[in-house]
């Protein structure tokens, strides 16, 4: 049975999701993706056990052998992608698809569109082969599109519509990337890719090749002159969407970069031939700090946390840029760490638009008294996004800068730390509403549901927890890392 | 003369009506001689839900819905992904990877081979009929609203 | 196995399983969650527990966990800790129970936290640990603070924060370069060898209320609720005492150091009229006892220190809760109001006395543990410290010890009539005073908890008749002034300290920098402070929701700009 | 502070005796503050408690001074050993001269510290 995982991986939440489609019945499709995506979660961390052991497991689809099939390959990398995206999917489908405008007796279509999306995440992230990737996250993008546009309003259709266009952009783009690259090697597979390319790596094919990938997977992970789908889409799926997506979506694209940059074309072709870093470095910086600048200045919550999402990708892609182990290390514990704190507030913002109707920051007033136990889980998971020692924020920040400061650069360093302090702003800025102003009149005092709070209090304690115990996170991380250098050279 | 409707042209009612049987009878074709001739369940989808696609247009979409309810459609979707995804777990309960169609005949794996491709093309066919005839219905239900 | 050795079995393995403190930090947690005499009964038996299963521990016990590469040393189990672990214990227990009223959940729970982050920090064995753990009683306290819930409370709680951070943030970066001078974490002797070390120390000096730095204390705790200022007098200077014990002993430059502590807060606690106030000078004249014998740093003067400590922590606490009891009841500490509340409060005074008894008077703690310092100084030959320790001494006893009894409850009466203290006020009160004279009738049980091995006896003919007469003498002064009219009234008033430097000083140097630059903006800087809240304002025009930044842009611009990366791409490799 | 709270006013108690309530404060867990006329009127009055009358605290002064100079007499009349770590402990009352003048010189420069630092009460408000 255990040989078979990466394939049952997949297969779960792709082959439940038809079957959702021929149940129909709510409660049924509910427990059964319920019980698939904690299938899957066991199953993700069973991969990373035995990734962990024996360096990367090989499934050959059919039998048939590579290049010639298609294979799943997991090594510690992306059983780490794995064990995030089913992690936050089992925390938080039990909300499932209350609140948004799905008309009763169609539940079902949420929980397959969920389902597929899942499904396709976990298929970009194990695949070995480079076109399947790109079937995977169509897959993805396609259920991705249907549930943004199960928002509560029309707005959310706009948001769907234009996340469409530019995904499908940055989809063809990344075929682009990938059809070069077959032209050049006529393979599709990874490893092989990787052995074909030595021979045809300073041809202008395969450096066109790679802008056209990087742009591509840049779309998809919102780098920051790309990330302009990112603010409305999340702003106005359904809170459940938001927090799922949020957390999971831009982490695969970000193990894409780094599977591409590190495993198929090399880090010293990236970087000291195409010095990719000349252009990520700058936007990265720029992402910290207009991200952050422009959650200041929202009025929204979910689009503040929207925008500081695009600041804390731009760490992510800072500790890619910085081109050592330790970098790298740093952006790939931050998957796990920011899908836990983004993850956590989303779910608070679908709290209160649960209760309080909306989620604009002035609609806030006086939470702290209102829904104490939602305004005190933003705090917590606040006081993560600022870096504060004990939470995961500062697991991240300590490696992003340790990594800095190997490389000597103290700049990034001091850069760092500055627009950490535009994290405090907008976080202050959320307790200051929350706790220092009076509520409106008339407002009841009224807390979120068990069914909010419980999945919205496990990631947020979980934040808390893995700010503490670093050994499951940073070590796994830095092995990762270590796996994904050592296999560059 | 005033303008009449599609729908009430009867040359092309007469001549749909009966082309429409052998549309779908060339999809079949299309599906079962793939594994011989040019063809395969991609193709035979598209063929099979250009038949209904015809019926739509000119008996209306009320006509096709009541042939083909929307509910079948989307069951016919599903139920093509599960005999593709079926096929593919059945050969794991045969003790084989994924998709492994050689251990689907216990005396040869060629024969293995063609039912596995067999099953799986038509899951592929049904899929792409459901959902071509899918979207056709989402376009044509369109109606301008609010 | 038997029952009671099952007991005992089961509390070891859970003490194994937590470093002290940690019971009362995660306890606090359920508070708000419980009511009424439920959650009297489980604040009260947090400290309980905890103090139960730190007895359970044997000496010498560790603790580990791993965070980033550092091996933390949760749990360093010594004599040392242990004495401090025990009076912080029993001051946790005394002050729940005086607080057993207190239906504030925030209250309740900070101070848990508080307490527990105290007691954890001493058993830190290593740096980071002991960061942790100092910042959150820095963090945890302040809602003591702030639960007064007035505008004058939230003020002076944000200044309290604010001091006690900056405090931890010089310990990190000490410990940071520290780590970096020497490659070691641990927290054991540092002495001022480095830069690392000085920040460490005056980290440290910070939170003990060095000359200068103190003013927090005085400013911070009379502005506390009733019950929280007697948990803030218990902890944060104490927890600092010890971190200088065990960092800093014999580094000489504490010995002049604690001896201006020791001085220079009489002359405010003469002249200052609350009396909380009072007792939080008199607060800072005790740390200065304590700082000199760490100064000195001989055995003999560190088991005094520690000894100290005890002692300081039950008297200086029952005082706090009179004058709790009091504030409580009449709704003001303030001396020029109080009087004659020996008619209404009878017990409340007579134990009131005691504490104040115990500073120095024999047959209480003050008077076997302050000796000792005293002792110390003179063994090492300080002769100016020994006679500025002697005076303090009588000061502090008279207006410390004296001055608080008497305007609150003799002198003048002022006509409030109020019910006695409630009773678990009274309760704890007593237990206090009872450990107050349990100490000092048999010193022999504080002295076999100290570090290291004691042949002090303070009960010498001698030694008993001259503190006498040093007491009785200084309690004529006060008589005799009294009458001849020297002493100074009471008076509402301010008085100004070292915290006018940062209320008053700073404003007007900002004050004064600000007009200073509009002078230099009106002779021509005009441009350049255009340019800046130009600037400011173009930051936040582009950043807002309407900006272009902070708007989603339409799909073609990103289109546009994906084309525009791509074209960077490939310009850059070619 | 506490002396900020809402100060609402409380019926005085006895007025005639000088008695009156305290002002209610709003402090965390306040119980029933009042006291009812009887406690009350237990209580002696102003300026009638054992403490207040003069007579009664001339007896006190003296009898401190009795104290004050019995201890000193001990000194004087070297009914004990008396021994200290330096020479001038050894001298006779030195322990009683010294706290007496370091009081009073505590007192008297405070009151000269009053001059530099004292600030009308509302300074920093």
């Amino acid at each position: 049975m255990s040989e078979h995982f990466p394939a049952l991986q997949v297969l779960l939440p792709v082959l439940t999701a038809p079957l959702c489609l021929l149940l129909r019945h709510p409660t049924l499709v509910r427990v059964l993706s319920l019980a698939v995506t904690v299938g899957c979660l066991g199953i993700s961390l069973a991969l990373m056990e035995q990734a962990r052991e024996v360096g990367t497991v090989v499934y050959e689809f059919g039998n048939w052998p590579r290049p010639l099939g298609i294979e799943y390959a997991v090594d510690t990398t992306n059983a780490f992608v794995l064990v995030i995206v089913s992690m936050i999917a089992a925390v938080v489908l039990p909300i499932g698809c209350r609140n948004s405008q799905v008309p009763e007796g169609r539940e079902y279509l949420f929980y397959s569109a969920f389902l597929l999306c899942f499904g396709g995440l976990l298929g970009v992230a194990i695949t070995g082969d480079v076109f399947n990737i790109f079937v995977f996250l169509e897959i993805s993008s396609l259920a991705t599109y249907i549930l943004i546009a199960m928002g509560r309003d029309r707005r959310a259709i706009m948001a769907a519509y234009s996340y469409l266009i530019v995904g499908t952009i940055g989809a063809t783009f990344l075929l682009i990337g990938i059809g070069l690259l077959y032209q050049m090697t006529g393979t599709l597979n990874i490893a092989d890719l990787a052995v074909r390319l030595e021979d045809v790596k300073e041809t202008r094919t395969v450096i066109v090749a790679f802008a056209f990938a990087m742009v591509g997977i840049s779309i998809k992970l919102a780098v920051l002159p790309l990330h302009h789908w990112l603010p409305n889409a999340y702003t106005h799926a359904p809170p459940v969407v938001s927090a799922f997506l949020s957390a999971t979506a831009t982490k695969v694209a970000y193990y894409l970069m780094l599977r591409f940059i590190y495993t198929i074309l090399g880090a010293g072709f990236v970087f000291d031939v195409l010095q990719f870093d000349v252009i990520l470095t700058p936007l990265s910086l720029a992402a910290m700090f207009i991200g952050s600048l422009a959650a200041i200045y929202q009025t929204d919550f979910k689009r503040l946390l929207a925008y500081s999402s695009i600041a804390q990708i731009g760490y992510m892609t800072l500790g890619l840029s910085l081109n050592s182990e330790l970098g790298a290390a740093a952006g790939i514990v931050h998957l796990f760490n920011h899908a836990l704190m983004k993850g956590g507030l989303f779910l608070v913002a679908g709290c209160v638009l649960l209760r309080v109707g909306s989620t604009a920051i002035v609609d806030m007033r006086g939470l702290g008294s209102r829904m104490p136990l939602t305004a005190s889980a933003l705090v917590i998971a606040g006081l993560g996004m600022i870096g504060v020692p004990g939470t995961v924020g500062f697991v991240s920040k300590w490696a992003l800068v340790s990594a800095a400061l190997d490389q000597q650069a103290w700049q990034i360093t001091v850069l760092i730390l500055l627009s950490s302090l535009l994290a405090l702003v907008y976080v202050w800025r959320l307790i200051e509403v929350m706790y220092l102003t009076e509520a409106p009149e008339g407002a009841e005092r009224r807390e979120a549901p068990p069914l909010y709070l419980i999945p919205t209090w496990i990631l947020v304690l979980a934040s808390v927890y893995f700010g503490f115990n670093t050994e499951s996170t940073l070590g796994v991380a830095r092995a990762a890392a270590h796996q994904l250098l050592g296999g560059a050279g | 003369m005033p303008r009449r409707s599609i729908h009430e042209v009867l040359i092309l009612r007469v001549v749909s009506k009966g082309i429409f049987p052998f549309v779908l009878l060339f999809a079949l074709y299309v599906q079962f001689h793939g594994d011989f001739g040019p063809g395969g369940g991609f193709q035979a989808g598209v063929i099979f839900a250009a038949g209904w696609v015809l019926y739509g247009l000119v008996f209306g979409l009320t006509e096709l819905q009541k042939a083909l309810p929307p509910r079948w459609v989307e069951i016919g979707t599903a139920l093509g992904v599960l005999l593709y995804g079926g096929i593919g777990v059945w050969s794991m309960f045969a003790h084989g990877a994924f998709l492994d169609y050689n251990v689907l005949d216990h005396h040869s794996t060629v024969h293995g081979q063609h039912r596995g491709v067999f099953w799986v093309e038509l899951g592929v066919g049904i899929t792409v009929a459901s959902v071509m005839i899918g979207i056709f219905y989402g376009f044509a239900g369109r109606r301008r609203v609010r | 196995m038997t029952e009671g050795a099952a007991l005992i079995d089961g509390g070891a393995r859970l003490a194994a399983m937590l470093p002290p403190g940690w019971i009362m930090m995660l306890g606090a947690l359920v508070v708000p969650l419980l009511r009424g005499p439920v959650r009297q009964g489980w604040m009260l038996a947090l400290p309980v527990l905890g103090l139960f299963q730190m007895l359970a521990l044997p000496l010498g016990s560790e603790m580990s966990a791993t965070f980033f590469a550092y091996e933390l040393e949760l749990l360093r189990f010594d004599s040392i800790a242990r004495a401090f672990g025990l009076v912080f214990h029993s001051a946790a227990i005394l002050s729940v129970v005086y607080a057993m009223k207190n239906d504030s959940a925030l209250e309740g729970s900070a101070a848990l936290v508080y307490s527990g982050s105290a007691i954890s920090a001493v058993f830190a064995g290593d740096l980071i640990t002991l960061f942790i753990c100092w910042e959150l009683t820095a963090v945890s306290s302040v809602f003591l603070i702030w639960a007064s819930g007035n505008e004058r409370a939230n003020r002076s709680g944000m200044r309290y924060l604010i001091v006690q951070v900056g405090s931890g943030v010089l310990l990190l970066a000490g410990t940071i370069i520290h780590y970096a001078e020497t490659g070691s974490l641990a927290f054991d002797h540092l002495g001022l060898v480095g830069f690392g070390t000085g920040l460490i120390f005056v980290a440290f000096g910070i939170k003990a209320a060095f000359p200068f730095l103190h003013n927090w204390l005085q400013d911070a705790y009379p502005n506390a609720t009733v019950t929280g200022t007697v948990f803030l007098s218990a902890f944060t200077t104490k927890l600092a005492i010890y971190a200088l014990a065990r960092g800093f002993a014999g580094t000489e430059i504490l010995i002049p150091i604690g001896a201006v502590m020791a001085v220079f807060p009489i002359f405010y606690a003469v002249i200052e009229n609350d009396l909380r106030r009072v007792l939080a000078y008199g607060l800072n004249n005790q740390l200065g006892y304590m700082v000199v014998g760490v100064g000195i740093g001989t055995e003999f003067a560190l088991n005094g220190t520690v000894a100290h400590v005890v002692a300081h922590v039950i008297y200086k606490g029952l005082l706090f809760m009179s004058m709790g009891a009091v504030l409580y009841r009449v709704g003001t500490v303030k001396a020029s109001e109080l009087g004659g509340l020996y008619k209404s409060m009878p017990i409340t005074t007579l134990l009131c006395i005691v504490g104040a008894a115990s500073i120095s008077a024999p047959l209480t703690g003050g008077f076997v543990s302050k000796s000792m310092i005293v002792s110390a100084a003179a063994e090492e030959h300080y002769t100016v410290v020994f006679l500025v320790l002697l005076l303090a001494s009588a000061g502090a006893f008279l207006y410390l010890g004296i001055k608080v009894c008497f305007f609150a409850f003799f002198g003048q009466d002022r006509g409030f009539r109020v019910k006695e203290a409630p009773l678990n006020m009274l309760i704890a009160m007593g237990g206090a005073a009872a450990l107050c004279l349990g100490i000092g009738m048999f010193p022999g049980t504080l002295y076999g908890l100290l570090p290291y091995p004691v042949d002090y006896v303070p009960y010498t003919v001698s030694h008993v008749v001259t503190i006498l007469q040093l007491l009785l003498f200084s309690v004529l002064a006060f008589a005799f002034l009294r009458k001849a009219g020297l002493y100074p009234p009471e008076l509402r008033s301010t008085l100004l300290d070292s915290d006018w430097i940062y209320r008053r000083m700073l404003p007007w140097i900002n004050d004064g920098l600000a007009f200073a630059y509009n002078r230099a903006v009106d002779r021509g800087l005009g441009p350049a402070r255009g340019l800046l809240s130009q600037v400011m304002s173009t930051v936040e025009r582009i950043h807002r929701p309407d900006g272009v930044l902070g708007n989603p842009w339409p799909t073609g611009a990103t289109t546009l700009w994906a084309a525009i990366m791509l074209f960077a791409l490939l310009l850059l490799s070619y | 502070m506490s002396e900020e709270g809402p100060l609402s006013e409380a019926p005085e108690v006895d007025e005639a005796r000088g008695h009156r309530q305290a002002p209610q404060v709003d402090l965390h867990g306040r119980e029933g503050h009042t006291l009812s006329a009887a406690e009350s009127a237990r209580i002696p009055a102003v300026g009638e408690g054992w403490f207040e009358q003069p007579s009664n605290i001339n007896k006190i002064i003296w009898a401190l001074v009795a104290v004050c100079v019995a201890s000193v007499g001990a000194d004087l009349f070297s009914l004990y050993h008396k021994h200290g770590h330096y020479g001038f402990q050894e001298w006779i009352g030195f322990d009683a001269f010294y706290g007496f003048v370091s009081c009073v010189l505590l007192v008297l420069v405070a009151k000269q510290l009053r001059k530099v630092s004292m600030r009308d009460e509302n300074y920093y408000d």
